[in-house]
């Protein structure tokens, strides 16, 4: 059971203009999966490379149950990978692989051997020793490529984007085993992924990165439905954003009008959002309701997206697909339910 | 039959070699050989002089493209895996003498030797050897670091290995055929080297290709048949090795080599 | 640093050559020569043969990559597009003649061409070229044509041109950089070529190769040179020529060719 | 405007024991566009192949407007492609690549630039036609495929995959665009998918193939809401089927116990089916509750993923995002409300 922190880190690469990591703080407690978010080139693997000792910071600590790491030589750190592929080593058969970290630190044969077995009956593969990686799926390579990491029983687990390349049932299987294994083996992890859905079904908190730092850092369902500032709420999907003065329970803005918040505290020149899937549509007016024509329908399944036009503006919104779909040019009223229009900055 | 007729091609001139090597004498237009012999090939192979130049030849040969490989493998490291500037002109510059004429090269070096001092010893003939070979090891070797991926490395690193041990147990294992390749082609071009042997060796040392070289002068078409055949051998039976190196899907030649 | 050693190594039996034709006369253990002119190159310029030679040299080398690259093409597009069973021995087929000594091939050669009447004439000369060249046009090409998409023609189709239109417009053009080089491998073979020369021609046609060969027995230093730096010069330009067909990754060398 | 129609096609390979396509039938009504889906290799693409001409049917025919195609040569047949990759010829700028069809066919140069300066408005790209394709992002680049192929006013399009390798956000605003373009053009249209969301999306029909044969064929709300079949309820994402004998209004089931059903015609052996959406999670007994114990939550965004056990038996639930993740081994009632229970035999 490890803790890590990331104190003031810097990184810059010579080809780039700006530093990769800014000033770079994060604190992960033991036995937690943190996930960090981002667009890709914001520096969420040079971090994971800064941990395992591939790179060194410019400046800034990096520690291992508060005690520095950066003196400590990469294959000392007892910091483990986990990539897209799984980079088993072809020559060696699936037992060989797992046991490859035991043989380095000096196990008997008869101890590796127990311990990969242990190994294979986590991951769900038992009795698979003596296969060549080649033979297995995609899924099962990862699966040993964990248990190859695990088996050492190190202090910090790094996943880089590990279900990337992988189909969406076995990506979803996947997931759930690294989750349960990594909850029950207690490892400290770090989870590198541009999938907001992935982040959210594995993390304990999920770090949202931009600029070079962490922009925002909470639980899932937290960050998701109540996202504190803009650029986090646009990367969870919020489309609508109102920006206006509020006062006592309402916020006047020049673009949408008048509307009823829940917020009592927020008061000035404020901005609201809501989630699309919030924005209820319907024929009555009511309380928040603003007139709009359908512009058009898309049936997802479970969902259906509809833009709707409001004078020059057009807005979006997700409604349970047991509604009818509406033909165009309907003419609706849009609800922005009160108790959903939350404060972002 | 369009593939049938490639064949053909390809093999027409080692079968008529053949044909002659095992023929008493075959004039046009006879189709075959009239009368057939082995006496060529039973001479050569009592000759201690031809036994010493296969020798001779194949212990340069292995030499220079053990050397080739140790020297090259750095500089194809760096090569394949870094980005530099001016990276395209070292590939450029590599790539040139892979191309250029042995010829040219021979007279260059053949001065060179003579004002070192290294004309007509062994090791004047090795260094010369790895001017051909050693751009075509680095040439291959950085196709293969190209395409090879260090994050087998870096999970062997994660997992406590120290890069020595890094170095012998993942990096030699995975490169393995890419570092054959690379050296049976520079056994290959030290093995055919004649011209480059003669004008730094001064004639000092016979190797096969020097005999078959003289012997061309001189002798008649069927020891000269049976010598090129002999000194074919090798590289056929290298070629067929490398067979061994390919995958299901034959395009993989292009990717390994 | 060890960049430096790369290209000095490189480089150093092409230096030797240059000081020595500029040079009256250099000995060792001098690091330089005392004295320098550029008489030889003047002396050969002027010298009918030698320009004559240049521009047979030049002809052949043109006609035999012309013909390779037009042999060569559909068995190319065959091997490197389309699965057929046998596929990796006809590639190993075709790979066999790009490694195999030509003093070998050489020798069959030349009894064939002997025995056919075609010794001694251009054709003969042409044909005999041919046979190392083609093997490399189509090992070249089969590579190109295996990363090669269909899909470019696939679409030209469906937006209504006729075959021979998509060849001309579509197919040709995006193969430009892969026939440019398998062509300009097949010339600098081609221009190489001494040994097949001397042996098919029997010494009736004197390509600038064969020229430089029979200078080496009797000319100077200085004039071997300075053959030698023309015999260069040819191939020398052309690699230069193919750094345009070099994306941003320098690495697209390997994969161009 | 072109009705598509195949009769009987059958289509094998040498290498593959079974056919790729076996009796295949399928009717395309003019402007119609239809999704092929499925999973790979079950001859999606081949059947684009058969219409471009670019490989012959065994048996069985293809008609454009009721005239059979086969004997018309590829290049005569107006049928256009669309791929996974824009095949934008790289030695040409864009309004040339776009008026390579149009200069095929005899177009003046004048009447060229006409028609690539309208297609470039209808994509949302005006103004390009001197940049080469290499400077076009990937979903630029497949909006001028798109135009290039129907700059021309093919009979058909033939879709196949054109979204796969772009990002999430490209991908939907391809998606839209793609098809209010084909809406407006009115152009006949097949697509091959094997993304369910991409084919609710954006079908008028959905047609999942199975076997070398259409297995189901129904507007998307439909196949979503209510599969036929087995097969194609597991493909649109059910997961729990109930076997049983129905009669007036109750399935008996011997692994489940007694369900209501509203479904009062079915009588006998039969199989029913629910969406995992449709499943709710509560404390309270009611009508057809079932006694289980929360396994696994897993929070999707939207919706939470509930993993119950009941007995040996494990039941995959999604709930909506609003409720709060429970614990594990917390006690609750399943519910399969009777409106959502359907037969799929």
């Amino acid at each position: 059971m490890t803790t890590l922190t990331f104190t003031h880190i810097t990184k810059s690469y010579p080809k780039r203009d700006t530093p990769v990591l800014d000033d770079f703080l994060l604190d992960v407690q033991s036995g937690e999966l943190v996930s960090l978010l981002g667009p890709s080139g914001i520096g969420k693997s040079t971090l994971l490379k800064l941990i395992a000792g591939i790179e060194r910071p410019d400046a800034g600590d990096i520690r291992f149950d508060g005690e520095s790491v950066l003196s400590t030589a990469p294959n000392q750190r007892e910091a483990v990978f986990m990539f897209q592929k799984a980079y088993l080593f072809p020559f060696l058969n699936v037992g060989e692989n797992i046991a490859f970290g035991l043989k380095v630190k000096g196990f008997s044969t008869k101890e590796r051997l127990i311990k990969v077995a242990e190994m294979l009956d986590l991951i769900g593969l038992p009795g698979i020793e003596k296969r060549p990686p080649n033979e297995l799926s995609g899924g099962e390579q990862q699966r040993v490529a964990l248990a190859r990491s695990l088996v050492i029983r190190p202090k910090v687990l790094l996943l880089d984007e590990p279900f990337n390349s992988l189909d969406r049932p076995v990506r979803l299987s996947l997931q759930e085993a690294v989750r349960n294994i990594q909850r029950e083996l207690g490892i400290t992890t770090l989870l590198v992924t541009h999938d907001l859905d992935e982040a959210m079904a594995m993390s304990d908190r999920m770090a949202l990165m931009m600029g070079g730092k962490v922009a925002a850092i909470d639980k899932p369902q937290r960050l998701f439905q109540k996202p504190p500032c803009v650029e986090t709420a646009k990367f969870v999907g919020v489309k609508l954003f109102i920006e206006g003065v509020a006062s006592s329970g309402t916020l006047v803005s020049a673009e949408w009008g008048k509307l009823k918040i829940e917020d009592e505290q927020k008061v000035g020149r404020s901005i609201f959002a809501i989630r699309p899937e919030h924005i209820r549509i319907q024929k009555e007016k009511c309380e928040n309701a603003l007139a709009g024509v359908v512009k058009n329908c898309v049936y997802r399944g479970t969902q259906i997206e509809m833009k709707i036009a409001l004078g020059e503006r057009v807005l979006r919104a997700h409604i349970p697909a047991k509604n009818e779909i509406m033909p165009a040019e309907e003419p609706v009223q849009v609800i922005l339910p009160k108790e959903h229009l939350f404060a972002v900055n | 039959m369009k593939r049938f007729l490639i064949w053909l091609a390809l093999l027409a001139p080692l079968l008529t070699l053949g044909l002659f090597a095992l023929s008493k004498g075959w004039f046009y237009p006879e189709p075959f050989p009239a009368q057939w012999t082995s006496q060529a090939f039973s001479r050569l192979l009592n000759d201690s002089r031809t036994l010493k130049a296969i020798l001779d030849s194949l212990l340069l040969a292995f030499i220079v493209s053990l050397l080739s490989l140790i020297i090259g493998y750095p500089a194809a490291r760096e090569i394949g895996l870094r980005d530099f500037p001016g990276k395209k002109y070292v590939w450029l510059a590599i790539f040139l003498p892979t191309v250029i004429p042995p010829l040219a090269i021979g007279m260059g070096l053949s001065i060179l030797a003579l004002q070192t001092g290294l004309a007509g010893t062994r090791l004047g003939i090795i260094l010369a050897h790895i001017v051909p070979t050693l751009p075509y090891t680095v040439f291959t070797l950085a196709g293969v670091f190209a395409r090879y991926d260090e994050n087998y490395e870096y999970q062997a690193l994660a997992l406590g290995a120290s890069p020595t041990r890094i170095f012998f147990t993942v990096t030699l294992r995975l490169l393995a055929p890419g570092l054959a390749v690379a050296g049976l082609f520079a056994f290959l071009i030290s093995w055919s080297q004649y011209l480059l042997t003669l004008l730094v060796g001064g004639g000092r040392v016979l190797t096969l290709p020097v005999l078959l070289f003289s012997a061309v002068s001189g002798g008649n078409p069927t020891t000269i048949s049976a010598l090129s055949l002999l000194f074919l051998a090798p590289p056929v039976l290298i070629i067929a090795a490398t067979a061994r190196f390919l995958g299901e899907n034959p395009n993989d030649i292009h990717e390994r080599i």
